[in-house]
């Protein structure tokens, strides 16, 4: 019998310390000596600062430091942005404002204070006198030529333009048989607000001259590199530890102002400097997602099929770049024909500056915006030819057998069978039933919607030929001389499980009890290298680096036990503790082949001594996960109040390592692409604004706004890893927002409602009602 | 998160509590369960110089019948009020309110005679005070005074309580037969604030006419309001679903309409009819009525 | 100002300055930081403990408030070394990840186990109406309620 | 943010002009005034506390009267800055004279920045409109017991 765990369902390493309260987030942690940092921030969305007063708050007892922008501007780096585009216009983003303010809570002054509540007082005594200028809020008119400009040493607020064209389009254009299906859609701003805002402490040790940064980050090991440039400091004497991480989807894959001026207040003060973010700091200055105006228009034939598409698109992208804010709209266009495929495609994408914070990855990233463009194309097709939405997409998706299939926007899809999973998804839903139940509901004058959304996404990034830092991922495996097993890992999950799943990898690899490895991440002093976890890569790439390194330890103990044993290496099985042959007939405890690599008495030749072995993961390709969704709404007549009655899921995220975790990251996804189309939006006012700024204002899920979640998944292992594992952290955000909006324009359907935009606002349900059938 | 410095006291009784906020005037506030203050000051949006914490005087905490009303002390939680088997019998609007109110968390700890006092338009408990047509006892060192509550509400988070006046009670009749209530609310998905709450008591005659009816308002104006004219095309009517309809048109008659990011006024009025509707249609088949 | 609390069933005395919040004073003068806090506004619950048995959220509490008080927090929950049965039923079905939100969502669900032992699943997620988690699109929170619910009193399996 | 109403004074047009320009009635009659001063450039000075029950804020700015036709009409500017946010608006008082007494009536844009734009979105068309009728209640107020000349008509009501 071999110890199988890989497919189980097992409990997460994680949890003891954090369902105890004995886990440790950034804000948990105390050093000694330690001062706390504020900000005050800017109120205005576009300004000039004239004057900064800070004396008085210099005099309140307690405050160490005032530290402006001035101050810095030479001692401190840039806020770094790694998208590398061609003729991308990259605005100096200085960590505290210089001379003039941008966006609505960009950081103008740090405060260094004894204590959280003195740096709280002080902000209020800092004085700044700002000359408005006009600021630019509306993306479209921020491209004409009268718009002001965010920047001025730019000619336009025009960031970048990408264009992706393929097939021939000369042709289709003058196909007169085409329908041409065209339509607006807004995916509006949304904010990742994980519960556990940011957080930073620095402790510059004025003695080793070494850095050591706490962050609540996803990827410890840029954000050292990013660091160590920003602070001027010697890369060798920069340590970044990701403590626990209170959730981040995408916002803490970054690096941020805050984090570089601490780092200069505990250089400057030779005292640790905690920083930790309000809520209402993170609504305004926590980087954004979506933010995007695509104007879709599909060429289809009349028996249903899509032979071209075409889309515009125009993306918010704040006032200045993070980390990866213009790779992000890039994104939509690379999976924009989503699971059919459409031989002509001609996307062009246009990168706007705006006076608002950055937009930049935001769970799925660029993704969702493609899968909800193509998803409402389809329904709209669907209506426009009379067809059943179920109908359109089987025409359109391509066979099992055209896998790995290369598509126009020039990427190549690995594994897939999306008929199975629409298949399996109806069979759940009872479709035909619920079609009938619609129509009789609909003769009461009740409206009953059912939504569908077939997706494809792409995941476990990535090549990195195709990455903007490194595409790769580190794993290492050290079997301790008690035969103890330690997992190290350059991804940083924060809730994801790994602990869990890369243990269950490590101890089936080695036969031996899965409470027998521990896994270690999140601390460049203890992990040599990594990338971090972003991208529903950490599995898939992070997983397979472990898996890798496992079987160098497999590799090298068999060796160890052959020569011992006198049978060859091969012959050997490692399960239940033991390495022996298939027959059992020879077989030594898996602590005595531990034993000899440490006591290395009876080495074989060539053999080194100890159990450390390390795999560094390059991926040829991404991962593309799939799965099909039905959402069914009632839709009240009276009001435009929506209520989720059901939802269905089927999705295939290759081979599934542990159920339970696959559940979860499903079901959390469901919640936060659910929450875009009915509830979340990050709202600016025209004068740049934000009038989200609590969670009073920003509509977050609660549980009784859920029905439960019927799900299931397939499983179409993927040939691009060993373990056929291919992401699910992000599929389900991808998957459930266009099922949502094509369930409520279906249960409208009827009264000639095309298309409703996001969020699906009672209000807006209702004017639409009014305006269709004139009630009221 | 941080609220700035102020002087903290926690008086025993009412009496010592009456003398400290005559003492404070404006600079002091009064601190009951804190769920509407505290949130403020964390804010920064309110700076008392003095709090004076009353939440120890246990003479505030009560809820008695006494012959056919009801009396609450202004202390008594929320969920006091939820769980109370004595209101649930005698006067089911009230509980039926609390329920929702905030979340569990803040109606064990919030208190109805705050709530009341902040005077947040959008706060469910006016328009069952006001359905109710009930009354709020204010003391201070110079005596005490029952307040009708169309009186008490004057403005947005202004209520005609003088500075040096602690509210101290809600007085509300009881349940009498042939009589129902109910509160329906339209709530902000955020924040859980009422974008309408509508609260309706119906009293029926032995014909089965509408002999009382009261009708409160919450989150539509920027003070919650009894609604006259849908209380007078009922009064003395059959409540037919058509004449409930009928009435409740006229929900939002007479005030000026709030409008926000999640609700603009035209669609407010519309729900507060909608609403008030459902509200009327509940109560009146409690009360028997068809 | 000196108060006295009941933490997790031994008291303590403090001086606190009036306007310390409860959680920072759990947090940062008694060094219990399970409890957590997730915004500014009294809405996320991170931050919920048991005050006097019931659950508030104690970011809207002054510590000066709570003098004299019996506080439980997400520490004082297991005891002899053994998980209550509801940080048994988070961990058994998966109704955590990042935790963040978790010691504030088990305390509400403290509450609401004491209040009604069978919740239905409707009214477990109006129980945790004053709590969000970003994670896990709460489904298996409830699971996790559920099993402690059955943990905690086993419901017999023909209803009298 | 649009601000937009017209409040009876009783008092004929020439008296509520005067009073509507004189720093001393303003003073009394803003919510919240604790200082209002002419500046030699025309403008006003003004420190004042804004808000309604318990939430205030300190603020202070300008207040500048532009293109007056008297008695009928001025644009206002006001420009008020303060601890965690500011407020501009910029509008256009009319006043037209109706059997004696004065009908004034104002339109204008309001903005508000900072704190109270990011969470009091909720309550703030509210608050503008009472702090509005809280000024021309006080200022009606004013007129009375100070302007002798102004004809005596009946109570106030808003």
């Amino acid at each position: 019998m071999s110890t199988k765990l890989l497919g189980e369902r097992i409990k997460r390493k994680e949890d003891p310390r954090l369902i105890q309260g004995r886990a440790h987030y950034v804000d948990d942690l105390k050093l000694d000596g330690m001062l706390y940092m504020s900000f005050v921030r800017s109120v205005y969305a576009y300004a000039r600062i004239k004057s900064i007063d800070a004396a008085a708050a210099k005099s309140l007892p307690g405050v160490l430091e005032v530290i402006t922008g001035a101050d810095i501007k030479d001692q401190l780096g840039l806020i770094p942005c790694a998208a590398g585009m061609e003729g991308l216009k990259i605005p100096k983003h200085y960590c505290l404002a210089v001379d003039t303010v941008r966006y609505v809570g960009e950081p103008v002054v740090a405060i260094v204070a004894k204590d959280r509540y003195t740096a709280r007082d002080a902000v209020d005594k800092v004085e700044i006198t700002y000359d408005p200028l006009t600021p630019v809020t509306d993306p479209e008119s921020a491209l004409g030529k009268d718009s002001p400009r965010v920047h001025e040493e730019f000619s336009d607020n025009l960031a970048f333009v990408a264009k992706l064209e393929a097939g021939d389009w000369k042709a289709l254009e003058a196909d007169s048989t085409l329908k041409i299906v065209k339509q607006r859609l807004i995916n509006q701003r949304l904010a990742p607000a994980s519960i556990e805002t940011r957080g930073v402490i620095a402790s510059y040790s004025l003695g080793e001259e070494t850095l050591t940064v706490w962050s609540s980050t996803q990827i410890p090991h840029l954000l050292k590199t990013q660091l160590a440039i920003l602070t001027r400091t010697d890369e060798s004497r920069v340590r970044v530890i990701a403590p626990e991480v209170g959730g981040a989807f995408g916002s803490k894959l970054n690096v941020y102002a805050e984090e570089g001026v601490a780092c200069y207040a505990s250089h400057r003060l030779g005292k640790p400097v905690k920083w930790i973010e309000g809520r209402r700091e993170n609504l305004l200055g926590t980087i954004h997602g979506r933010d995007q105006i695509n104007d879709l228009e599909l060429y289809v034939k009349p028996d249903g099929k899509v032979v071209g598409l075409k889309c515009n698109i125009i993306a918010d992208l704040g006032a200045y770049h993070q980390l990866l804010t213009p790779a992000i709209p890039t994104l939509t266009a690379l999976m924009i024909v989503g699971c059919y495929n459409i031989p002509n495609v001609w996307v062009e994408t246009k990168g706007v500056f705006t006076n608002k914070m950055a937009t930049d990855a935001y769970r799925g990233a660029g993704r969702p915006e493609a899968t909800y463009i193509i998803e409402r194309g389809m329904d709209l097709v669907a209506r426009e030819l009379n067809m059943d939405p179920v109908d359109v997409r089987m025409k359109n998706f391509p066979e099992p057998k055209d896998f790995p299939l290369a598509l126009p926007t020039g990427v190549t899809y690995d594994t897939a069978n999306y008929q199975k999973t629409l298949k399996k998804v109806l069979k759940l839903a009872h479709y035909p039933t619920l079609r009938k139940e619609q129509e009789r509901l609909r003769k009461k004058g009740k409206y009953l919607g059912i939504g569908l959304s077939t997706y494809v996404e792409i995941c476990a990034m990535g090549p990195s030929s195709r990455m903007p830092a490194g595409g790769w991922e580190f794993g290492m495996v050290r079997v301790e001389p008690t035969g103890k097993v330690t997992v190290y890992s350059g991804t940083s999950p924060h809730g994801q499980g790994e602990e869990t799943s890369f243990a269950q990898i490590t101890a089936e690899g080695l036969g031996i009890p899965f409470d027998d490895v521990t896994v270690y991440h999140g601390d460049t002093s203890v992990v040599q290298h990594g990338i971090g976890t972003f991208g529903s890569r950490t599995t898939a790439v992070g997983g397979t680096a472990v898996f890798r390194a496992t079987e160098r330890i497999r590799k090298k103990m068999a060796r160890l036990a052959a020569h011992r044993l006198g049978v060859k290496p091969g012959d050997l099985e490692f399960r239940d503790g033991k390495v022996e042959t298939s027959d059992g007939s020879k077989s030594m405890a898996f602590g005595d082949v531990v034993g000899e690599a440490y006591y290395a008495r009876q080495l074989p030749p060539g053999v080194e001594p100890g159990l450390t072995e390390q795999y560094v993961f390059e991926p040829a390709n991404y991962t593309f996960p799939f799965g099909a969704h039905v959402a069914v709404t009632e839709v009240d007549a009276e009001t435009g109040e929506i209520a989720l009655r059901n939802y269905y899921a089927v999705d295939d995220c290759g081979r599934i390592l542990n159920p339970l975790l696959v559940d979860g990251q499903i079901h959390g996804g469901l919640a936060q692409g659910i929450g875009q189309a009915l509830w979340e939006e990050l709202v600016y006012d025209e004068n740049g604004q934000v009038v989200t700024g609590s969670l009073m204002d920003y509509a977050l899920p609660k549980a009784h706004q859920f029905p439960w979640f019927d799900t299931q998944t397939t499983e179409t292992r993927t040939p691009v890893n060993p373990l056929g594992v291919k992401g699910v952290g992000e599929a389900g955000t991808i998957g459930s927002t266009p099922a949502i909006v094509n369930s409520v324009v279906d249960a409208l359907q009827h009264l000639g409602v095309r298309h409703i935009d996001m969020p699906l606002k009672p209000e807006k349900i209702w004017k639409i009602l009014k305006t269709v059938d004139g009630r009221q | 998160m941080i609220p700035e410095s102020f002087e903290y006291h926690a008086p025993q009784t009412l009496a010592e509590a009456s003398r400290l906020i005559a003492q404070f005037g404006q600079e002091g506030k009064i601190l009951a369960g804190g769920h509407s203050l505290l949130p403020l000051m964390k804010l920064r949006l309110a700076s008392p110089r003095h709090l004076v914490d009353i939440g120890r005087v246990a003479e505030l905490k009560y809820i008695r019948e006494d012959a056919d009303k009801i009396q609450i002390g202004a202390l008594t939680t929320h969920y006091q009020i939820e769980s109370s088997e004595l209101l649930k019998q005698k006067c089911p609007l009230l509980p039926e309110t609390a329920r929702e109110i905030g979340d569990v968390q803040v109606r064990n700890k919030g208190t109805l005679g705050g709530s009341l006092a902040h005077a947040d338009p959008a706060a469910d408990w006016p328009a069952a005070i006001l359905a109710l047509g009930g009354e709020v006892e204010a003391r201070s060192e110079s005596g005490s005074r029952w307040i009708p509550a169309q009186e008490f509400f004057v403005e947005m988070l202004t209520t005609t309580l003088q500075a040096d006046e602690i509210l101290t009670a809600i007085r509300v009749p009881a349940l009498p037969a042939h009589a129902g209530e109910a509160y329906v609310k339209f709530a902000q998905p955020a924040s859980g604030f009422a974008i309408v709450g509508a609260a309706a008591r119906v009293v029926l005659d032995d014909a089965g006419a509408v002999a009382e009816v009261g009708v409160g308002i919450t989150g539509v104006a920027a003070k919650p309001y009894r609604a006259a004219a849908v209380e007078g095309v009922l009064r003395g009517h059959s409540p037919t679903a058509k004449r409930i309809a009928e009435a409740a048109a006229h929900a939002a008659e007479g005030v000026e309409v709030n409008a926000d990011l999640y609700a603009s006024a035209e669609y407010r009025t519309h729900l507060a009819a909608v609403y008030t509707r459902r509200a009327l249609e509940k109560a009146v088949e409690r009360a028997g009525g068809k | 100002m000196r108060i006295r609390i009941k933490l997790n069933g031994s008291w303590r005395e403090d001086d606190v300055e009036p306007r310390l919040l409860l959680v920072y004073y759990l947090r940062e003068v008694a060094g219990l930081t399970g409890t957590h806090i997730g915004c500014e506004t009294t809405t996320c619950g991170a931050c919920t403990i048991l005050l006097n048995g019931e659950a508030v959220k104690s970011c809207t509490v002054l510590a000066v408030q709570a003098d004299g008080a019996e506080i439980t927090t997400i520490e004082g929950l297991a005891s002899d070394g053994k998980l209550h049965p509801l940080q048994q039923g988070f961990w058994e079905e998966h109704g955590l990840q990042c935790g963040f939100c978790t010691p504030g969502m088990i305390m509400a669900a403290c509450q609401l186990l004491g209040r009604n032992p069978h919740p239905t699943r409707e009214e477990i997620r109006q129980g945790l109406e004053g709590n969000i988690c970003r994670c896990t699109g709460y489904q298996h929170i409830v699971k996790a309620v559920e099993f402690a619910a059955q943990k905690i009193s086993p419901q017999s399996t023909v209803e009298s | 943010m649009k601000i937009e109403g017209n409040h009876k004074i009783p008092a004929p047009r020439d008296v509520v002009w005067r009073g509507l320009l004189d720093p001393a009635v303003l003073a009394r009659a803003v919510p919240g005034c604790e200082k209002l001063e002419a500046q030699p450039d025309g403008s006003y000075r003004a420190e004042m506390s804004v808000g309604i029950a318990a939430v205030k804020g300190k603020y202070h700015g300008r207040i500048e009267i532009l293109d007056p036709v008297p008695p009928e009409r001025y644009r206002m500017k006001v420009e008020g800055q303060g601890t965690g946010g500011f407020v501009k608006g910029e509008g256009v008082l009319t006043l037209a004279e109706q059997g004696g007494e004065t009908v004034v009536s104002y339109s204008g844009e309001a903005q508000v920045g900072g704190i109270i734009a990011n969470v009091g979105q909720r309550l703030l068309q509210g608050a503008a409109r009472q702090i509005v009728s809280r000024f021309f209640e006080a200022f009606a107020r004013e007129i009375a017991a100070h302007a002798p000349t102004a004809a005596p008509g009946p109570p106030v009501e808003v």
